[in-house]
């Protein structure tokens, strides 16, 4: 099994990724409070993810579903960054951006449930979950879509003078599009407060990054037109947190937009539907030894001496509030035609 | 009301002073329509008045400035996006019909767009195949959209204050001849609806529907056919989303005969979509088929004389109206 | 000749198959489609038979893809674009409106596009409404475009062939719910000429034209109504444009009555156009007014039976059809 | 007047571009038949613009013309290095390119005065000739469009085992454009026989190409995405050439796509009914020092020792050549409505 490109590809990072790493594995540089955000986050998305392919095993939900699992580091660590105010979009991979925002957890599953408690009541479905009243711009079903959109939430608060920042979460496959450089183009002259996440899980479903791109250092792609860029390890989700908090300090001074890109992948196939046989195990193995949840917990053990009974009791206490949001939507409703058709004529 | 004549493009400008002066979350962007006051100085002077902050130019890259325009409207704000041709919304397709058309609805009905498009099509002056369409079934089609093209300066001014203070993307498509076009314009405030039509010449023997470009070259008609002893009622339904049926319908119940006349080719255009309502809802009141008078189905020619032989001409809607009439040789459908 | 059932899938792969294998200039670029054989495993195996340099997957890149097929085209090749879902072709909108179908006439006529993009559009299982468009009148409405959409096996083999030997660019769309449909399909060469519907049934007091997945859906629905002692003549116009005028007029003229299904969203659908052709040139000859059964106006939503609520079911077309009988309580016209 | 930005900035180029201006003012590198070819191609296009600007002030030619007054020296030295059976795309200012390739002006002229006997039959116009039978893809009215459609040539090409080069030539404004990222990706990736060539007149009509973009080396681009990179001084035509033979031995080896960025400057505004004041007037008059069609001249008398009477008489030649074409259009006949009438209905 070949390895040679993988071998410690979260380590060699641009300098500042590196230097992020350092900073967040230094003990005592986080409130015990602040950790237990982060693997609660973490942990939350891995449930929602696990607990949600059970769902649509059972054939309780139907559509597209696409697990973030093993890319939780990203979300937790950037959303930990941000502050009220700020705007995120995400993609069609969303569910983990959700959480991270702080959604409520009933309304994420009875929309999967296609229940009228859903946050689109049932309209809407796992690709496009969105909450404009907490600055959530909704996931999306056309990759690369989501960019585009973010640096408008971005430029609508410059115009507003607010100095509320935007993240989009975005991924290796729509860096190849065009939306890439003519959004972050736009941010860039026009100095917004706008941070783009590239995910970069080295996958566009089945096809390798290399056979999308020759330059798989996707952040080069922002420097070439000027934008502050960088790499961190997307399976760390303090040095993400870390990365994240200068580029929205870079983005409140004025500076403009900065774009991170964070090594990660996915730990199975691009879709529930998607066994993922044609990822290498060596480098699964390799993200595996490195799963963000795993780290966030051991981060809450070892830089704050939480005890494995008061991790295992948080853990329960996650489980147990997926459960209850399964119940809460199983007896929720679903729309009838009638709203529907009563909708339909406003249109 | 005062009213004062001026210019389409003028008209145009007022809505946006007044509605930026109004309207903090009101911004444009486009290209050249800063310190330019864009190609057809619909923005001249708005830079000055209301800086680079919400007067901005940008880079050509149609899908990114329609994207941020739906990503600001989704997050609250007004911009109004201006395309230099309806042509080069092409580019941004993706997100005018799968973001700003489908948010409410994903959203559950409670995220809106209130995005305003700003752009202008229709043939003039040799500018060939790729500036001289008019898109307007396009946006038509897709569910979401309004779609708005004032053929009058009052009504180009009304319906933009309007666009923007409505909650949904509006695609508003201008008239590149119509810019420099003077018309009545009332003083002061001054809104229309969307969804209301209006008669813009009164009459008893046929209903012409015509939008856009095609109403100046409607009018000139029905006053050469009023010479033939004529009657006709031109109705412009100033916004084909929504679409004024009511109003189209009783004319047709009064006339009992339609003229439709679009610069779009006549394929798939919004015409058909019109005819279809009509004999849909009207079937056993007409007493002729609904006319379409239309564009050649071939894309625009840039030889000057072909561009007039490949849209309608005042001679082409004069000879509907009276095969309407069953007053020319024979009608089509009896041939 | 020989017939075997097979599936609308094996039957496409089997079109690209042989031409691949009769023209070295035919090759294919798409998401996934190498390899992998393509999300509905349209091109399994044609990796293996003609090697990268003609089966090649792409980045997410669908403006890009879109616009070097066009350019492979202009150059004299035979490039097939899949796109994933008809909906993402919104991104290459540009390439196709402005590049794709004006070529011809902005040469003269003698720059030719043989450029054949095939994608799949419809509803079906949840998908949403960015996944479940059918969006064949945006492509209708432009000139110069060819617009193909088959609903059984045997047409899509036949059709798809001859896409690839005429000279015109060409949206072949395709149906995620017919993917797995069999049918008989004839052995050896079989090649459907474009502009020639098909009698998918014949019947003598109705004519239904219907196309793509609404084809099935209208002959249950014509079975149903046979019980109930009417007989309906189904036609499927297997291309829109060009569309086979004459074979549906035939039948108008026959039966008097028509219904048309389609399972997009009704306001400017080809549907309208359909109408619009058919009152203009078959007026005097109609006894009841043109049916449309279509989508409603509005994006599909995920929940799946919101999602069948928004697209014409058979009981749909049962009531349309007994409509245009004045079978029903009343005539909506008459109301 | 300030000049800091642009003194010197042809000068200023990548390294290999340098290389190519020093190379190209080597004393006997060239012919002189190959010298006079150079400047015919020039001047007959700076004659063609000049002349074409005229007949369009007098009334005769109508909607667009782009004029490419002070950019003559791109399109001649990369044509001039560029084989039979190779292909080229062009912009909405391509009258040059079309010259350079080759054209009759007889049937450009008749074009632009719409005529029967034009590239298009009348039908295309100034932005749209096209002559596919000799590998000319055409003008484009839609800035960008180029870029995919000369992929696409050079996608068929290689699919056909040809080893013919495809140059798109397009520009500053388009290189913010998806379509810019998302096909020379693609001509990556596919390692295909594509130069780009970027015509950086630093303006798109009167936006500056600083207000566009934060990074106005634009070559930098093309390296983000693993593509071989590169300047040139755009006012050089020898220069030129000597890139594009680089670049297209580069393709022709099978290293996939060059990117070259050429560095000029229009003479006037951007159509023909612009005036262009908002162009510098000490940027203006550095780059009319740098005149490519007097350095084609140039070039001619001093490293062939070419005399002034020879060069007078190929000026005078090339000027009644387009007389000869005005007189031929005038004569022309245009398409009719019914010959129209009867194309439209095979639509
Ligand atoms: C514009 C567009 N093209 C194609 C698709 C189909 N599609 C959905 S996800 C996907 C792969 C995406 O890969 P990447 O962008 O890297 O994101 P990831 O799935 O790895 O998170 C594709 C091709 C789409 N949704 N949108
Ligand atoms: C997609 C698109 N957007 C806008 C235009 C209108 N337009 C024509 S030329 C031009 C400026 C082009 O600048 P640049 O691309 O740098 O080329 P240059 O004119 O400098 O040669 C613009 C905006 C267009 N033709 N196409
Ligand atoms: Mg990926
Ligand atoms: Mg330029």
């Amino acid at each position: 099994m070949t390895f040679s490109r993988n071998e410690g590809e979260t380590e060699n990072l641009s300098v500042l990724g590196r230097e992020m790493s350092a900073r967040a594995s230094k003990k005592n540089a986080y409130s015990q409070e602040f950790l237990e955000k982060i693997f609660r986050t973490a942990f939350k998305i891995r449930t929602f993810e696990t607990e949600g392919i059970k769902l649509y095993r059972q054939g309780l939900i139907r559509g597209y579903f696409h697990p973030y699992l093993g890319q939780e580091g990203i979300a937790t660590g950037v959303c930990a960054a941000l502050k009220e105010g700020d705007y995120i979009a995400s993609t069609h991979r969303g569910h983990g951006h959700c959480i991270a925002w702080g959604a409520d957890v009933n309304k994420m599953v009875a929309e999967l449930l296609q229940k009228d408690t859903g946050y689109c009541r049932g309209y809407g479905g796992s690709m496009h979950i969105a909450d404009i009243s907490v600055g959530n711009l909704g996931a999306n079903g056309i990759v690369g879509a989501g960019t585009p959109l973010g640096v408008g939430a971005a430029l609508a608060a410059q115009v507003r003078g607010s100095d509320a920042v935007t993240v989009t979460f975005t991924t290796d496959g729509a860096s190849n599009n065009g939306t890439f450089l003519e959004s972050l183009n736009l941010a860039a002259i026009w100095n917004l407060n706008f941070i783009l996440v590239i995910e970069n899980n080295q996958y566009a479903v089945s096809t390798r990054i290399e056979e999308s791109t020759r330059e798989t250092d996707l952040y080069k792609r922002g420097t070439a037109i000027g934008v502050e860029s960088h790499q961190v390890d997307g399976n760390d989700p303090l040095a993400v947190y870390e990365m994240t908090l200068k580029a929205a300090e870079t983005c409140r001074a004025g500076k403009g937009p900065v774009l991170i890109e964070a090594k990660t992948f996915r730990h199975m196939g691009h879709h529930v539907n998607d066994p993922g046989k044609y990822m290498p195990e060596d480098k699964l193995a390799y993200y595996m030894a490195r799963d963000p949840v795993d780290r966030a917990r051991a981060s809450l053990r070892e830089m704050a001496d939480v005890d494995d009974a008061t991790i295992a009791a948080i853990e329960a206490e996650i489980a147990e509030e997926f459960e209850k949001a399964v119940e809460f939507s199983k007896q929720s409703g679903e729309v009838t035609a009638e709203e529907f058709r009563a909708f339909a004529a406003t249109y | 009301m005062a009213e004062r004549e001026i210019m389409y493009r003028d008209a145009l400008r007022e809505a946006l002073d007044e509605e930026m002066a109004a309207n903090q979350e009101v911004f444009i962007i486009g290209e050249g329509i800063a310190e330019r006051g864009g190609s057809y100085k619909v923005t001249e002077g708005l830079l000055a008045k209301y800086g680079p902050g919400r007067v901005r130019d940008t880079p050509i890259a149609e899908a990114g400035m329609i994207g941020v325009g739906v990503g600001a409207a989704i997050a609250g704000a007004r911009p109004v996006v201006e395309i230099l041709y309806v042509d080069f919304a092409m580019l941004g397709m993706d997100m005018i019909v799968n973001q700003a058309a489908k948010f409410r609805l994903m959203t559950g009905g409670d995220g809106r767009v209130p995005f305003v498009m700003r752009t202008q099509g229709g043939t003039g002056g040799g500018v060939a195949a790729q500036h001289s369409q008019s898109l307007e079934a396009l946006f038509y089609h897709i569910p979401g959209l309004r779609v708005v093209m004032p053929s009058t300066p009052a009504d180009a001014k009304g319906l933009l204050k309007y666009a923007l203070r409505q909650q949904d993307p509006v695609m508003f498509l201008e008239h590149k001849h119509l810019y420099m076009t003077k018309g009545p314009v009332p003083d002061g405030e001054h809104v229309i609806e969307f969804g209301v039509g209006d008669i813009k010449r009164a009459g008893t023997d046929v209903t012409v529907i015509a939008w856009s470009n095609m109403l100046p070259r409607t009018l000139k008609a029905a006053e050469e056919l009023e010479a033939q002893g004529i009657s006709v009622e031109v109705i412009d339904p100033r916004t084909l989303v929504p679409l004024d049926r009511e109003m189209i319908l009783k004319s047709v119940l009064k006339t009992r005969r339609v003229v439709i006349v679009q610069e779009a080719n006549r394929r798939g255009g919004v015409a058909s979509d019109i005819a279809s309502i009509i004999q849909e809802e009207a079937f056993y009141d007409l007493d002729a088929p609904v006319e379409i008078v239309a564009g050649l189905d071939i894309p625009v020619p840039f030889n000057l004389a072909l561009e007039a032989a490949s849209v309608p001409q005042q001679e082409d809607v004069v000879a509907a109206v009276r095969r309407s009439l069953h007053l020319n040789a024979i009608s089509k459908a009896a041939e």
